[in-house]
């Protein structure tokens, strides 16, 4: 017979209903997952994925390893709660098994040990753990303390702005505030009455024995700490504490390949539910610069949770992506903004029947400026010049009279409608006969790449550039300039070129790094996603954005994009230029190219080109 | 609205009207429109009046239709117009009168295109010399026949038998005016009252007792419009600038549509006929069209001439409704009667329209 | 009961502005302000990607839509591609896309209503 | 001491003398009215910062002190030239010797009851923007002829300019700029109304004027039709209808307003003319007084001696005209010190 008192009945009750609510939840869930991906969890479960997703549950649920490299000291407040929290229980449970030598006891014996067990002197390990758990405990009330003080104070923590609570959550807030404290007393006071403890429960019971009727105030203190674990536990599924559960959860689907599609479905749940709240999204969203306070990603996750996402949280966004970039749940944050966006808009179909016939030309690369390169004349030009100047037989596919790639539409959430024109666009490029596709446009290139399948090569100027020049193909000097790269949003966080643009313009430029770049490159403000912000708040987004790439006084800003290179020229102090202007620039201009005419296209000029090589 | 405005504006729109001796040049059209509304005039002048206008049997078409519909050339045209003032300086004539407002309108263009090209002027007289052996005078004064009327409008009402009074109400009758547009719209200065307010009309119903109603579409063309209808094609043109009229006259409930034009008053009559059969929709009182009439029929019907001396039988839109109105009696069973008491045919009923 | 002489009476095209309405408009410009700004110079129409093709004229569509006309834009809105140079052109800072995007939301609605109109009959 | 004479006491004949005096020679001016100011006297508030004309007019007045000789309600009856001066003969009486003479018999506005097609003298409820701002000066309320609030109203521009019909081709510059100045001041008046611009170009020349028509627009929710007038019809409840082409729709256009407001252009005063024989000056088409140079010598005349200021040289701003007066003022001194 183990030891029982009263006095566990909320933890107790309190836990199992927790239990039986995550279960139901998450099995309806993961049964209501599309069949691929369940097929995907199925396959995964007995897998050594299952082994890496426990890693990263280790890491990041309780060590919050992300938290810390954004920010040490929230960092330490997570790990403090949650990998305390977790080592209480299990040296807990430790001390528990050495104790009654093996055997398995009810799952409240080892959180109220030293309410059953104060002071055993036959239990030779009991300064061990005492000192243990009394360390650990410290470790939480830590967390405790800077949980507090960054409700009261955010600032403390370099952060601009928190989370804002509701209802639910300020129930659940209050029972987990007072757990640790309450055990703390409890196990002071209980010390106080029959010994046990150390530095931190024995020094305290010691010391509260001086002032205070011990011996009636441990009992209730075991009750207040029992019914504050209870009550965290009924709250918990529902207020934001879910994420904590939610988020191994997570990490599991994550591991075995489950991901955002088009539409929402139950793992969008899944991750919304993730969300810890945490709020590091909203100083990362430029959005801020513009006083745009509302639309952050924790708000939008919020209402999407609360189901009723308006046209303001969904459109009002950048879709820069650097709030996934730095989301330390690693919720995919701009799929699911992009999903509500389709849920939100009108699909309609045959809405460009008007277009038909645009002209085939064959050839061996095709080159599709997009719409805004058609606003940038210079990239035009540097791009012709360059594609004249590799002898390879290209067709300027847009040159004319092109139609838009379909990523405008498709952010916007119109998928039919972008499918329409892509299917468009693919006729006229599978009937080329093209090997390889390259645009001067990342937001083009994003589509072109992940939704047309082409089934041939599909590259951004700045990777056909980089190809030309390593093959020989155009011959670039070396300039002066102090350069900024900055990557567009489409083309680093959105299709993961960081680095061909880079080693590009080293060939010519001296590129200088800045704090934000790469993974946590900017935003111009000029993006095509947010459909909502008006041009004055763009501008003061542009204008930040500049401030931080131009902080090592460069003497150039170099983009890859025209939509970029159009927002930056507007404010920049310093030109603006987009990877094709700068190569073209450098390129060593041989007699050769200067002749080369219009018709300068086809086969047998690359032979001549070979000659004059040699 | 200031009538102290339009007065003032009216002033500076006057012109010479000859006062007796004129030359009368009928129209193509008006013949098979409206039959009697030239003899009626030639009977007010003479009979009532006891003017000397003379008429030619000789004389043609002044081209106006063919020269608005552009099929003959500014030549063609002015050697025409200079047979019909050789024709008027033969009879020994000067003041010339227009029946047709489109030939007023055209007579005014040329004389004012030969004033400031006497070298056209000179290649006319060229031409009709060569094609007539015939010379000519320009003539003195230049008027339409509404002009004449208007000019004697007060003794001609001093003559009324029936003032354009409803008999009904005591009040007077609220009549909508249409002046044609080649009146005054291309030469505002030859008309009377101008372009924007002419007069020439106002000042008959004024003084036969009636009450003029502005109403927003009044400067809008009836719907002729040569090239409009002449061409099957554009009739639907046609038909819409009239029911553009209608339906802007309507609410303010008019008695009856006075003109000024061979072509308008055809226009605004029969369209309501066939706006009727097209639509369903008739703008009179009771189902009934607004009567339309000529400034002629309107002066015979002041003087108290039998209405199938006017030639009312031959409208398509009921004036029996006016006449009743007025107070003017009218014998039915003489409607479809001949001058020479020989029965001339009755048209088939409307499905829509209401008739006698 | 029409009689057939052969010829229709045409269509009036003026713009009778107190017999339309203009809460599209209305609607529009609270979903979008900067509607407002629009001084119909024309330079997004001259852009326009759909324009190469069709008669899509953003200029003329919100000129339309001041004036009541709001048929011929609901009928029209969806050619557009979203691509968005119309908004780089701007010399008035009208925020185009999200204009077009408003349009076609409460273009949907008005047919929607509509409709509805439609099936209460 | 020399003596310079200035026909016509408004904006340009004031500043010039003021500026004359300065320097330090004896000026009379001859002003046909009552009192000195011109257009200005009738005029409410000033584009584009909606200052007072009335503000304006008293600094103007405030600066002609006692040494410059004024002759109100007087006329120019004969002028004679010797070799070395001007001999002046004024209706009351007077004759002056003076060695230059500068004309500022500034405009007229034109009237709009020329424009028959738009009603005024014949609409209740058709006014002109010089009617307007008499009524803002008068602190009148703007209202139809039966006293109600217009509900919606239109503004008219070009009235009298660029109209060959109306027998003026030219620009009369500042109407754009008062329309949408009386625009604004109308909603500022009548926030519930609606009113619509009839234009067909908006010449927003000057400093700050794009910006006031942006405001316009945007804060104020007025709005601009690109047609021009054809022709105005009074409804029997004394509303007008308006007839014009929405040129960018490429359709005709209809509307009902309560109230029309005409902008009437700047045409060549009678009494230019009127000067024009006595000084035996030259006038051009326009009826505004050729210059001797349009960039260099634009407030020379055709006579060596007589020299032209302000709007009777063409349409001009109150700040043009002005600046006209004080280049007017430097290039008689000039003169005179030959």
């Amino acid at each position: 017979m183990y030891q029982f008192d009263w006095f566990v009945l909320p933890f107790a009750v309190g836990l199992i209903y927790l239990m039986i609510a995550l279960f139901v939840t998450y099995a309806r869930w993961i049964k209501n997952l599309p069949e691929n991906e369940r097929k995907k969890v199925r396959s995964g479960l007995f897998s050594i994925k299952s082994i890496f997703a426990v890693k990263e549950v280790f890491l990041e649920s309780l060590l919050h390893r992300k938290v810390f490299k954004v920010n040490p000291l929230l960092g330490y407040m997570h790990m403090s709660l949650a990998f305390g929290w977790f080592l209480l229980i299990l040296f807990g449970n430790w001390e528990c098994r050495i104790f009654y030598h093996g055997h398995l006891s009810p799952p409240y014996i080892p959180i109220f040990f030293r309410y059953f067990n104060p002071h055993p002197e036959t239990f030779v390990y009991e300064r061990f753990f005492a000192l243990l758990m009394d360390i650990t405990l410290l470790v939480v009330l830590s967390g405790v303390l800077l949980a507090w003080t960054k409700r009261m104070y955010s600032r403390f923590f370099g952060m601009k702005k928190t989370t804002v609570l509701k209802p639910g959550d300020k129930l659940a807030l209050t029972a987990l505030w007072v757990i640790f404290p309450f055990r703390f007393l409890a196990e002071s006071f209980t010390s106080a009455n029959f010994g046990g403890g150390h530095f931190l429960t024995g020094s305290a019971g010691t010391f509260f024995a001086n002032f205070l009727p011990t011996q009636y105030l441990a009992y209730p203190a075991w009750w207040a700490y029992s019914f504050a674990l209870g009550l965290f536990f009924v709250s918990l599924p529902y207020s934001r504490y879910m994420h904590i559960p939610t988020e191994i959860v997570l990490i599991f689907l994550r591991n075995y390949g489950v991901s955002e599609k088009k539409k929402f479905s139950t793992f969008t749940k899944v991750e919304i539910n993730s969300c810890s709240r945490c709020g590091v999204c909203i100083d990362q969203c430029q959005l801020t610069n513009a006083d745009i306070k509302d639309v952050q990603s924790v708000y939008f996750v919020q209402s999407v949770r609360n189901n009723n996402v308006n046209s303001e949280k969904s459109l009002n966004c950048l879709m820069c992506g650097r709030c996934d970039a730095i989301c330390p749940v690693g919720i995919d944050i701009a799929s699911i903004r992009q999903a509500s966006r389709y849920h939100q808009s009108i699909q309609k179909e045959n809405s460009f029947s008007y277009i038909n016939d645009l002209g085939v030309k064959m050839a061996d690369v095709i080159f599709f400026a997009g719409c805004m390169t058609h606003l940038q004349p210079t990239i035009l030009k540097s791009m012709v010049t360059l594609l004249k100047a590799s002898g390879e037989c290209y067709w300027f596919m847009d040159e004319v009279s092109g139609i838009c790639c379909g990523r405008p539409m498709m952010l916007a959430g119109k998928e039919a409608q972008a499918r329409e024109l892509i299917a468009k666009n693919k006729a006229m490029i599978v009937a080329s006969g093209a090997k390889t596709f390259v645009t001067s446009c990342p937001i083009c290139y994003k589509v072109f790449n992940e939704e047309y399948d082409l089934g041939i090569e599909v590259l951004h100027h700045s990777e056909y550039l980089l190809r030309l020049v390593e093959d020989g193909k155009i011959e670039l000097t070396s300039q002066h300039q102090k350069a900024v790269y900055h990557d567009p949003c489409e083309l680093g966080r959105g299709s993961g070129i960081y680095n061909q643009p880079r080693e590009l313009l080293a060939y010519s430029l001296k590129l200088q790094s800045v704090s934000q770049e790469a993974r946590q490159g900017l935003c111009c403000g000029g993006s095509l996603a947010n459909i909502k912000i008006n041009n004055t708040d763009r501008k003061k987004i542009t204008y930040e954005a500049i401030n931080l790439l131009t902080e090592n006084n460069p003497d150039l800003l170099v983009t890859g994009c025209p939509l970029c290179k159009k927002a930056f020229a507007q404010l920049s102090p310093i030109p603006v230029l987009d990877i094709s202007e700068v190569v073209s620039m450098s390129l060593v201009q041989k007699k050769y190219y200067v002749e080369m005419d219009e018709g300068y296209q086809s086969a047998k000029h690359v032979e001549s080109f070979a000659e004059i090589q040699a | 609205m200031k009538l102290e405005g339009k007065k003032t504006l009216w002033k500076e729109y006057q012109k010479e009207i000859a006062s007796d001796n004129y030359f009368y040049a009928r129209s193509c059209i008006r013949q098979n429109f409206f039959p009697a509304s030239e003899t009626t005039f030639l009977r007010v002048l003479r009979e009532e009046l006891g003017k000397t206008i003379h008429e030619d049997a000789r004389h043609t078409t002044c081209t106006g239709i063919v020269y608005h519909s552009d099929l003959v050339t500014i030549e063609t045209t002015m050697t025409v117009i200079a047979r019909q003032f050789s024709l008027m300086t033969q009879s020994g004539y000067l003041n010339y009168v227009a029946s047709c407002i489109t030939s007023f309108g055209l007579y005014t263009e040329i004389l004012d295109m030969w004033e400031h090209f006497p070298e056209m002027e000179q290649k006319a007289r060229e031409m009709l010399w060569k094609a007539t052996k015939r010379e000519f005078e320009k003539p003195k004064s230049l008027a339409h026949a509404s002009d004449i009327i208007y000019k004697f409008r007060n003794e001609i009402a001093a003559k009324s038998k029936y003032k354009l009074i409803n008999l009904n109400t005591g009040q007077p009758l609220k009549v909508v005016e249409h002046i044609g547009c080649h009146y005054s719209k291309m030469f505002p200065h030859k008309g009377i009252g101008g372009a924007e307010y002419p007069y020439v009309l106002v000042g008959m119903i004024e003084a036969f007792g009636g009450e003029v109603v502005d109403y927003p579409e009044r400067r809008h063309c009836c719907g002729f419009g040569f090239r409009q209808y002449i061409v099957k094609a554009n009739r639907g043109f046609s038909i819409a600038s009239s029911r553009k009229k209608f339906e802007s006259m309507t609410p303010y409930k008019p008695d009856f549509i006075l003109t000024n034009c061979p072509g308008c008053p055809y226009f605004l009559d029969r369209w309501q006929y066939a706006i009727s059969e097209m639509e369903g929709i008739t703008y009179g009182e009771n189902g009934h069209g607004i009567p339309v009439l000529t400034y002629e029929e309107l002066t015979g019907i002041v003087l108290g001439y039998n209405p199938w001396d006017l030639g009312l039988q031959t409208h398509q839109v009921a004036v029996e409704p006016l006449l009743d109105k007025i107070g003017i009696p009218y014998d039915l069973s003489q409607k479809y009667l001949g001058s020479d008491g020989e029965f001339i045919g009755k048209p088939e009923k409307p499905s829509v329209l209401k008739v006698y | 009961m029409a009689k057939d002489f052969g010829y229709t009476i045409s269509c009036d095209r003026q713009i009778d502005f107190d017999k339309l309405s203009r809460s599209m408009y209305l609607e529009v410009k609270k979903a979008e302000p900067s509607v407002d700004a629009c001084i119909s110079c024309g330079t997004c129409a001259a852009t326009c990607t759909a324009g190469q093709f069709t008669d899509f004229s953003l200029r003329k569509f919100i000129l339309l839509l001041r004036r009541g006309d709001s048929l011929s834009v609901i009928q029209s809105i969806d050619k557009c591609m979203l691509c968005g140079k119309c908004q780089l052109v701007c010399p008035m800072g009208v925020n185009t896309r999200g204009l077009i995007y408003s349009i076609q939301v409460i273009s949907r609605r008005i047919e929607c209503r509509n409709r509805r109109v439609v099936n209460k009959m | 001491m020399k003596h310079v004479l200035v026909i016509g006491g408004g904006v340009a004949g004031m500043e010039a003398s003021v500026r004359l005096s300065q320097m330090g020679y004896a000026v009379s001016i001859v002003e046909q009215s009552d009192k000195l100011g011109g257009k200005l006297n009738r005029w409410h508030s000033l584009s584009p910062d909606n200052s007072n004309a009335s503000d304006l007019l008293g600094k103007l007045k405030s600066q002609i002190h006692q040494g410059i000789h004024k002759h109100l309600n007087t006329e120019v009856l004969s002028v004679i030239k010797n070799k070395l001066h001007f001999v002046v003969g004024l209706s009351d009486g007077t004759d002056l010797k003076t060695d230059a003479i500068l004309v500022s018999t500034g405009f007229d506005v034109f009237d709009a009851q020329k424009k028959e097609e738009y009603g005024y003298g014949i609409y209740d409820n058709v006014i002109t923007s010089a009617d307007l701002e008499q009524i803002f000066r008068d602190e009148d309320e703007l209202k139809t002829t039966s006293g109600t609030a217009p509900k919606r109203i239109g503004i008219i521009h070009c009235v009298g300019s660029r109209d060959e019909k109306a027998g003026h081709t030219y620009c009369s510059q500042v109407c754009c700029i008062t329309a949408v100045k009386q625009a604004i001041e109308i909603k500022e008046h009548l926030p519930d109304s609606e009113v619509f611009c009839f234009y067909m170009d908006l010449r927003m020349f000057g400093r700050k004027f794009e910006d006031i028509y942006r405001d316009a627009q945007v804060k104020h929710g007025i709005q601009f039709i690109r047609g021009r007038l054809s022709e105005a019809f009074e409804n029997p409840d004394g509303s007008v209808m308006l007839k014009a082409e929405d040129t960018l729709l490429g359709k005709p256009l209809k509307m009902n307003v309560d109230k029309v407001i005409l902008m009437v252009g700047m045409i060549a005063s009678a009494k230019t003319k009127k000067i024009k024989e006595l000084l035996n000056l030259q006038i051009e088409d326009d009826g505004f007084y050729s210059i001797a140079d349009t960039h260099y010598e634009s407030t020379k005349s055709s006579v060596p001696g007589i020299f032209v200021a302000g709007a009777c040289t063409g349409p001009k701003t109150i700040e043009n005209t002005i600046n006209d007066a004080r280049a007017a003022a430097i290039q008689i001194s000039e003169y005179l010190k030959q």
